[in-house]
């Protein structure tokens, strides 16, 4: 069988229909576990795919057979390449953590995992395609499952926090919708290496309407502030694994496509500005507002939307150590934030508030889940050795050769917020007065597997980074090699004249 | 296998074996880190060689470790003291709870020093410093009092000066794109013309550590509510990581200074140089007027490192000769007689329960030793001849007089040092002297494990008051390693560029002479009718102190003196901090609010920000 | 008798709130006599009705004749500059008062003297039995009838050649031609 | 080597010993009653005197010399007792007043001793009610003769016998909970 | 050999001669005193006689150790702070080893006897001896503070620290430093008031309310020591005084017997009139409290001192 980045999508399309009929017929118990064969195959794909852009460069793959520009395609570059193993990593993590998952009860355990799977996919999608519509479409994918499992629990905070996600959300559909039709008009493709090609043509003021309704409708998606006010709520109100997914996944795919239409579609220099500026602002507030908050998912919310902000910062840099920094980041956020969520929902399991409070001395009792929350929260404030030090300090010394002292200092001074609240839970978790009614909540063997393997992640690229930093060097050239991949996307798919 | 990382893993594995242990035995669990320190210690002293320099790359980035004479100096102070701290703590640390984290992180530290002392480049050197950070953090917040106060505070302060210094190392890889030490001294990265932030920075980092007004309201609590055999390392080495820093940062500053190269025209070195001294011998004062009047010994010897630290400050900040050799001796000697007292704090801590001096009086005749070694100690840290702390204080003094014209700063400096008379009796009289109390009947002396250590330090102060050139040798060599040239030094004579000399020698041989001579009369002077009798026999007024009554004066010990200095008292850093915290906090809430929680305030923000960047695009977007 | 109108009035409001009896005995001085159980009502009533907020002192006078003690509370108004004394006499025999220390502090103290000199008991007083003496077990000193020669003869030496040592009294009454009464005879020292 | 004065003996030694410590009189006046008034005149200009070399001592362990002022309460007589056995040897006493002879006026009161040579030696007796400053000095020049002497080994015999003047303390005393001194 | 000869001589000699003088300077005062409120007062010899009796006590209490130690650290502080101290002016017999130390060494060295004291106090557990130490040493923060200013004016104005120079340079240029200084002088002169503790900064040890404070415990030869401590003590002070002020005595390039003997008057007649300045102002002043001696020694001394140092610098 050849492998194609197809599959990233074709399996779990073709699981998704497969499952109800195979529980019902066959077992029961597949409903659950072929989302993880699904990953595991994700992540082989993802492994053989990257072998082989070492030596190709760019693999551009059509759907159906369709020449780009007319076709849907797929482009696994090394940048897009990464996001997709990440994430279907992050996914088959996501999905070992949630099997047996207690709260996530047996009757509706089908729908979750064909709905985690299927966000999955839908970001993946979102990272691969070469098709802005398609990428449109693949958006619509993953919000929606999003939506439902936003409001999976079915009490009423979480339907209030699907609502408003999916209030918010609609807005962004509707603007990219209308960005890509705006688009579509002025250059009768929706092709995105075509479009990039031809971005010159359109007019100037339509380019930048284009440009706002893009960066607004994707910047919700990727929790711009002060678009996101959906994300407090959706990650406290959503299940302990898929807030790691949100944060891991979900957002990641919304950056994504954010930066993809800054540096590839458009390439302005003023959006660099902006995205330095909204990606400060949002830093800002949001690790302010995690400061304040008793409530530990919030927090990590919050923190969640800080990160991001930085990473959208280290974009808006620009230059390439900036972009590697960023990747780094993306990277590191992802398996800190989501060993953060996994963990941190197994010590506020029993607690209805999931106060911080509820924390006070569990580090007696849950000795290895406090550890790898202790080793999360050092790890996403930037401490050596481990791994979120290094993409900060990436992102920093890229400023520094900007020589945007004031940038540092505000990151740093941010970090110094982010610091004290973290260290408020750890301190609590360990050296809090113990609480004898908490009943705590033993996580299960798979559950422990994939949070130790995301703590030894962290610290492994903590002590050696280099074992990711040629993955992210080449995913950064990628990124802001632009002709390169027009070329390959366009060249490699048209037919030989 | 490289001396370098030999001598980390060894440490790093002594760390891992004493966690793994803790849970079995905390006997065992410290003794292998006793063992791992002090094997990284034989190997540092006998395989390193001077100068010797290994470099390798990590993430792009080239990493150079080496050791040299600068660093030596500190090498002594962090393996010495940390050898003998962790003997100590095997027996402090005997029958607590959670041994194997404290190991851990107390190796770990030791560690991480260490490994600041290899870094030749800047980006190990903060690795090591943040290790360094968070592991003693988890040592602060050891002992589960006032985790949120303490903790937060340390840790805030120390990503300040963390961040400071951060900032500065990417501007250094910035504006100059290297990150070794070397380079970046070569390429005048501390040099002010080329950029002032830099070495401003730098300094804010390590004054952090080093405890310089206004950035050291974090120590007195953090100092005094870890545990005693970390407080010997973190008092008596860690904060020296502070020094090391800003010494070399500043004799940066001060050798390109002397060459009378262009200064910069508004901010000269001068000023910076002034201004840092200045703040050394305030925080030394405050520092000394707080610790007279702690009640807890614990917290008192916090104060006072707190002010020995400003001494450092200020010689360094000097930055002539004989000021950064006073500096760096005073460095040493802190090192071992505020490890020597706060062992002895911990030692008291652990027989008699407390270190509240209103709760605990005359342990002398209970525990001898401990006592011998805080008198020692007491004597260095009051600089009261013929011991080591003498010997740095009056090369500071001199230094001050005759090399600078900071006559006025002496005075300050003065004050606070004749002031340190009193907490040094206060810490004395409160723990050991006075009358036995009824809760302290039966306490033993300290464990022999205890003792060795405490013991070694007060030799160690005895041979530095008389042969203070042990410590000159290494201490001239790092000088001339980092810029000074041609530093002189003497076996036992300490002079100054006027001519002036103390001789060392002749003030022991006068001592031990008279004390001889006056013990050996007044000893056998009536040896029979000496009676010896109980501290509950005393005249007062012939009224008889039953036995649970303890007349001891503790309350208010320095209440006068309190009156008369009372408007020193009156403001202090740390309510001008929290202050400053609280208005930060409230801030933070304002903006919390943004978030409503309210679906359509949410959607308003879309269509508002939608608004205003299709009103902005082309401002924004157009170049 | 105008100077004396104030005492009068606080003689009149006193006399009927708790019908007993008393006089004034000059300018600024009242004295009232009260059973035992009235007290506490009438120290209370003096202190807030008419501002007798100080108690200047309590004492005591064994009057052992009438197998009786009297105790004296002598309080004092700064707005009147009145001092008003509330007599009572208690039994001798199990004698016993009501503590009024929650109303003056200050009672305390008077109160643990008379405990310890004349044994009177005030149920619910805090303070300890030794007060000023030490280590006495003999009976409360300043009881009339404890004999204090007979006590310091036999507790402390008596050094031969005192002649002096002769109740004065005696002396006085044998010179002056008074007459001692019977009672007093009991508790002569020239037996 | 010894020399002769006053028709006694001594060695040099004890004479220069004694010399000084005749000259050099150290006095803790312990004043209990009336007589403590005295004690100010017998210092100051009026009577002077430190041209004996008679001085104050604030605490018994600098006192060569207790000086008892007037009557002594029972409650008194314990400290004094404690105070007297604090002082270091050699030491003297001076009782003045006559309640110290034998109680004075107080002589049948409850809580006065009458006696004071029962409870602790006393080498000069000043007799009077009050004596004067001109008798204190001359109770002194007494004590200085006896001093001089060698006869002043009044501290000695209460050593010696100590039995006797704690059966007699402790007859007042009766919860003796004084500290052990190791006679 | 015969130069260690003469040194050991010349320092038992100094020894002799500061303890004769100490304790006839604290007999005159005795005396004095007396004379001054209308008394004969002792014998001028008074202070001998009690040191011999304080000597012959035939029981001596100590309360421990550190107590035992006391007297001993006093007359190791009184000793080498003399042995250190230029007594004559470049004489053979009593310079002893001044040249190996300077003033800040004395400073601290000065320091030595009452730490020493003040841990023997403690030791005793005597509640007035601890109060005494606490004022006695809040007092000598007070005090330092003008008589450190007025040293560093004088080092400073002689650009040494050594106490040898400036003498000589003193006799050199023939003015006193009381005159080329005299706001130095008048800082180190209160600062003197303070540390002879006599009155009006006597609270230290007053006899009435606090039984003599740190001395309380003390008696028989432990007394005796530390009287025999604080006499040598005062005649290095006043020594020191009157070589930093008052231009030492004897001459550099006359060494002879008589000369010796000549400066010796002449030194013995500089400290005694020196000495007297705090005796007499003790005799019309009442007692300060602690807080009030501390700010008495903060406000115009050191105003002084620091008027002196720019008077030196200029």
């Amino acid at each position: 069988m050849v492998i194609s980045p197809v599959h990233y999508i074709a399996v779990p399309l073709l699981a998704a229909f497969l499952i109800p009929l195979l529980s019902k017929f066959i077992h029961k118990e597949l409903a659950r576990i072929v989302p993880g064969i699904v990953f595991l195959y994700s992540i082989f794909i993802s492994i053989t795919l990257m072998l082989q852009i070492g030596d190709k460069g760019i693999i551009s793959e059509v759907i159906a057979g369709w020449q780009a520009p007319w076709g849907i395609n797929l482009v696994f570059s090394p940048f897009s390449g990464f996001l997709a193993s990440l994430m279907s990593i992050i996914g088959f993590l996501i999905w070992l953590y949630s099997y047996n998952f207690k709260k996530i009860d047996k009757e509706q355990s089908q729908k979750y995992h064909i709905l985690q799977m299927m966000m999955v996919t839908g970001a993946i999608g979102i990272v691969l395609t070469g098709d802005i519509f398609n990428l449109f479409v693949f958006m619509e994918i993953t919000a929606i499952t999003a939506y439902s499992l936003t409001s999976f629990y079915r009490e009423r905070d979480g339907a209030e926090a699907g609502f408003k996600y999916l209030l918010i959300g609609s807005f962004a559909s509707v603007l990219i919708l209308l960005a890509i039709m705006i688009l579509y008009t002025q250059l009768g493709t929706l092709n995105m290496a075509e479009i990039a090609q031809k971005s010159h043509l359109i007019p100037t003021s339509l380019k930048t309407t284009i440009i706002v309704l893009f960066l607004v409708g994707f910047g919700i998606e990727a929790e711009m502030f002060p678009l996101n006010g959906w994300a407090p709520d959706a990650y406290s109100q959503s299940p302990g694994p898929i807030g790691a997914a949100f944060a891991g996944i979900v957002v990641k795919a919304g950056v994504y496509a954010l930066v993809r239409v800054i540096f590839t579609l458009f390439d302005i220099h003023g959006a660099y500005d902006f995205l330095i500026y909204g990606g400060l602002i949002t830093m800002i507030i949001a690790e302010t507002s995690a400061l304040a908050q008793t409530n530990l998912k919030r927090m990590l919310a919050y923190s969640s939307i800080g990160q991001m902000g930085f990473v959208l910062m280290a974009f808006g840099i620009g230059t390439h150590q900036a972009i590697v920094g960023a990747l780094f980041l993306m990277f590191n956020h992802a398996i800190i934030k989501s060993l953060l969520f996994m963990s941190g929902s197994y010590l506020t399991y029993n607690s209805l508030t999931k106060q911080i409070s509820a924390l006070s001395g569990l580090g007696k009792k849950l000795p290895l889940v406090s550890i790898l929350f202790g080793i999360g929260a050092f790890a996403i404030v930037g401490l050596p050795p481990f791994s979120g030090f290094w993409s900060k300090l990436y992102v920093l010394s890229a400023a520094a050769d900007k020589n945007m002292l004031l940038l540092i200092m505000t990151i740093l001074a941010v970090s110094i917020v982010e610091i004290i609240y973290y260290f408020r839970v750890v301190s609590t978790l360990y050296y809090g007065k113990q609480n004898p009614e908490i009943e705590i909540q033993k996580p299960s063997i798979n559950a422990m597997v994939s949070m130790i393997a995301l703590g030894i992640t962290i610290l492994v690229v903590g002590v050696y980074p280099d074992v990711i930093t040629n993955l992210l060097e080449n995913a950064a050239t990628a990124l802001t090699d632009k002709a390169t991949y027009i070329q390959s996307v366009l060249t490699q798919n048209l037919p030989i004249n | 296998m490289n001396s370098f990382f030999l001598i980390l893993l060894i440490l790093l594995a002594g760390a891992a074996i004493s966690f793994a242990l803790g849970k079995i035995s905390s006997i065992i669990s410290g003794t292998v880190a006793f063992l791992s320190i002090a094997s990284a210690s034989v190997l540092f002293f006998t395989q390193l060689k001077n100068n010797t320099y290994i470099e390798f790359p990590l993430g792009e980035i080239q990493l150079q470790w080496g050791i040299d004479s600068f660093g030596y100096i500190f090498a002594l102070i962090v393996l010495g003291l940390g050898s003998l701290a962790s003997l100590y703590s095997i027996s402090y640390m005997q029958n607590k709870e959670r041994t194997g984290i404290f190991y851990f992180n107390f190796v770990l530290v030791i560690t991480s020093m260490v490994g600041i002392i290899f870094s030749q480049d800047f980006i190990s050197f903060f690795i090591f410093w943040e290790i360094m950070t968070w592991s003693s953090y988890l040592l602060i917040i050891f002992n589960k009092k006032d985790v949120k106060e303490i903790g937060v505070k340390y840790m805030i302060f120390s990503a300040i000066g963390a961040y400071s210094m951060l900032t500065a190392i990417v501007m250094i890889k910035g504006n100059y794109n290297t990150f070794l030490i070397s380079d970046a001294i070569q390429a005048g990265a501390f040099n002010f013309t080329n950029n002032e932030y830099i070495p401003i920075l730098l300094l804010i980092g390590f004054a952090v550590k080093a405890a310089t007004m206004p950035l050291h309201v974090w120590a007195p609590k953090a100092y005094s509510n870890s545990p005693m055999s970390f407080t010997v390392i973190f008092s008596g080495a860690m904060s020296k990581m502070g020094v090391l820093g800003m010494a070399l940062v500043l004799v940066r500053i001060f050798t390109f200074n002397a060459n009378n190269e262009a200064i910069l025209p508004n901010f000269s070195p001068i000023i910076l140089q002034q201004t840092l001294a200045w703040l050394g011998a305030i925080t030394a004062v405050i520092a000394t007027l707080y610790a007279l009047m702690q009640d807890d010994a614990k917290k008192l010897l916090a104060y006072s490192s707190i002010a020995q630290l400003g001494y450092i400050t200020v010689g360094l900040a000097i930055g002539t000769k004989l000021s950064v050799m006073a500096a760096l001796f005073l460095a040493i000697v802190h090192g071992i007689f505020k490890g020597a007292l706060f062992m002895v704090a911990g030692a008291v801590e652990r027989q008699a329960g407390t270190t509240d001096m209103t709760k605990v009086s005359g342990l002398i005749r209970k525990m001898p030793f401990t006592f011998f070694t805080a008198l020692i100690a007491i004597i260095a840290l009051a600089g009261i001849p013929p011991l080591g702390g003498f010997v740095g204080k009056w090369m500071l003094y001199e230094s001050l007089i005759t090399e600078s014209n900071s006559y006025f700063l002496v005075i300050l400096v003065f004050f606070s040092s004749t002031s340190a008379f009193l907490y040094c009796y206060r810490f004395l009289f409160g723990l050991f002297l006075g009358q036995e109390e009824e809760a302290t009947k039966d306490v033993k002396e300290a464990p022999i494990t205890m003792i060795i250590p405490m013991l070694i330090l007060s030799v160690l102060l005895m041979v530095t008051g008389a042969y203070p050139g042990i410590l000159f040798d290494p201490i001239a060599k790092g000088m001339e390693t980092i810029g000074f040239n041609n530093v002189t030094w003497d076996m036992s004579v300490l002079g100054n560029i006027w001519g002036n000399s103390v001789n060392m020698i002749y003030v022991w041989l006068t001592i031990v002479i008279v004390f001889i001579a006056a013990f050996i009369f007044l000893t056998l002077k009536g040896l029979k009718g000496t009676r010896y009798v109980s501290t509950k026999d005393i005249s007062t007024s012939g009224e008889i102190p039953l036995e649970h009554e303890n007349l001891t004066f503790q309350i208010n010990f320095f209440q006068p003196f309190r009156r008369a200095a009372a408007p020193m008292y009156k403001r202090s850093m740390d309510k001008i901090w929290n202050e400053i915290g609280s208005g930060l906090e409230s801030l933070f809430n304002f903006t919390r609010k943004i978030y409503t929680g309210n679906g359509q305030t949410y959607a308003i923000f879309v269509i508002a920000f939608l608004v205003l960047m299709l009103l902005l695009k082309d401002t924004l977007f157009l170049n | 008798m105008d100077n004396l109108q104030i005492e009068n009035n606080i003689l009149e409001t006193i006399k009927t709130a708790f019908k007993v009896e008393g006089k004034v005995v000059r300018e600024k001085r009242v004295e009232i006599t009260a059973h035992k159980q009235l007290i506490s009502s009438i120290l209370l009533f003096a202190k807030n009705q008419h501002n007798y907020i100080h108690l200047n002192h309590i004492t005591c006078v064994d009057w052992i004749e009438d197998g009786e003690f009297e105790i004296n509370y002598i309080i004092w108004s700064p707005t009147t500059k009145n001092t008003l004394i509330i007599k009572t006499r208690i039994s001798r025999e199990n004698a016993q008062m009501e503590n009024i220390d929650n109303i003056w502090d200050q009672a305390n103290t008077y109160e643990r003297e008379m405990r310890e000199m004349y044994g009177i008991e005030f149920p619910g007083l805090i303070g300890e039995h030794e007060f000023i003496l030490e280590d006495w077990d003999e009976m409360p000193p300043m009881r009339r009838d404890f004999d204090t020669l007979e006590y310091a003869t036999k507790t402390f030496y008596q050094r031969p050649g005192r002649e002096d040592a002769k109740d004065v009294r005696e002396e006085l009454t044998k010179q002056s031609g008074e007459e001692i009464p019977e009672f007093a005879k009991k508790y002569s020292r020239e037996k | 080597m010894t020399i002769t004065e006053n028709n006694i003996k001594q060695p040099i030694g004890e004479y220069i010993q004694n010399w000084a410590r005749k000259h050099s009189l150290f006095v803790l006046a312990y004043g209990t009653g009336c007589g403590a008034i005295e004690i100010p005149p017998t210092m100051t200009s009026r009577y002077d005197a430190e041209r004996f070399g008679i001085r104050g001592a604030a605490t018994p362990r600098q006192a060569d010399v207790l000086l008892i002022t007037g009557y002594l309460a029972t409650k008194s007589l314990k400290r004094v007792i404690r105070v007297y056995e604090q002082m270091q040897d050699p030491k003297y006493v001076i009782a003045f007043g006559s309640c110290t002879i034998n109680g004075g006026m107080y002589y049948d009161s409850y809580n006065t001793i009458n006696a004071l040579d029962r409870y602790i030696p006393v080498d000069v007796y000043i007799n009077g009610c009050m004596p004067r400053p001109e008798a204190v000095i001359s109770g002194f020049v007494e004590l200085q003769k006896q001093i001089a002497s060698g006869n002043a080994y009044n501290a000695t015999k209460y050593k010696e016998n100590l039995e006797w003047y704690r059966e007699n303390q402790k007859k007042i005393i009766k919860n003796w909970r004084m500290p052990d001194y190791n006679w | 050999m015969e130069d260690l000869a003469i040194k050991i001589l010349g320092a038992v000699l100094t020894t002799i001669m500061a303890f004769t003088v100490g304790m006839f300077y604290g007999g005159f005062v005795r005396k004095l005193t007396a004379r001054v409120q209308n008394r004969r007062g002792p014998v001028v010899y008074q202070n001998f006689i009690d040191l011999l009796k304080l000597q012959s006590k035939t029981t001596n209490i100590a309360h421990g150790f550190m107590h035992h130690m006391a007297p001993i650290w006093m007359i190791i502080a009184s000793l080498t702070t003399l042995m250190f101290l230029p007594i004559l002016n470049g004489n053979l017999w009593f310079p002893n080893i001044s040249f190996h130390g300077d003033l800040i060494f004395l400073l601290y060295m000065m320091v030595f006897g009452s730490l020493g004291m003040a841990l023997g106090a403690g030791q005793t557990g005597n509640p007035n001896s601890a109060i005494g130490v606490t004022r006695g040493l809040s007092q000598m923060v007070g005090f330092e503070i003008p008589f450190v200013m007025s040293l560093i004016a004088l080092m400073i104005q002689y650009k040494t620290t050594s106490i040898q120079d400036i003498m000589i340079a003193q006799n050199e240029s023939g003015i006193w430093n009381m005159f080329s200084n005299p706001f130095a002088f008048l800082a180190a002169l209160f600062a003197m008031f303070g540390m002879f503790r006599y009155s009006p900064f006597d609270i230290v040890g007053a006899p009435a309310e606090l039984a003599s404070g740190p001395v309380s415990e003390f008696g028989g030869k432990y007394l005796g020591t530390m009287m025999t401590a604080n006499s040598i003590f005062s005649f290095f002070k006043l020594t020191l005084y009157v070589n930093l002020f008052m231009a030492g005595a004897g001459n550099i390039n006359d060494v002879g017997i008589v000369a010796t003997l000549i400066a010796i008057v002449i030194l013995l007649i500089k400290t005694f009139a020196l000495y007297m300045v705090p005796v007499f102002y003790g005799w019309v002043s009442p007692r300060y409290r602690t807080e009030q001696a501390i700010r008495y020694f903060w406000a115009w001394p050191s105003a002084l001192g620091l008027i002196g140092i720019v008077w030196a610098l200029i």
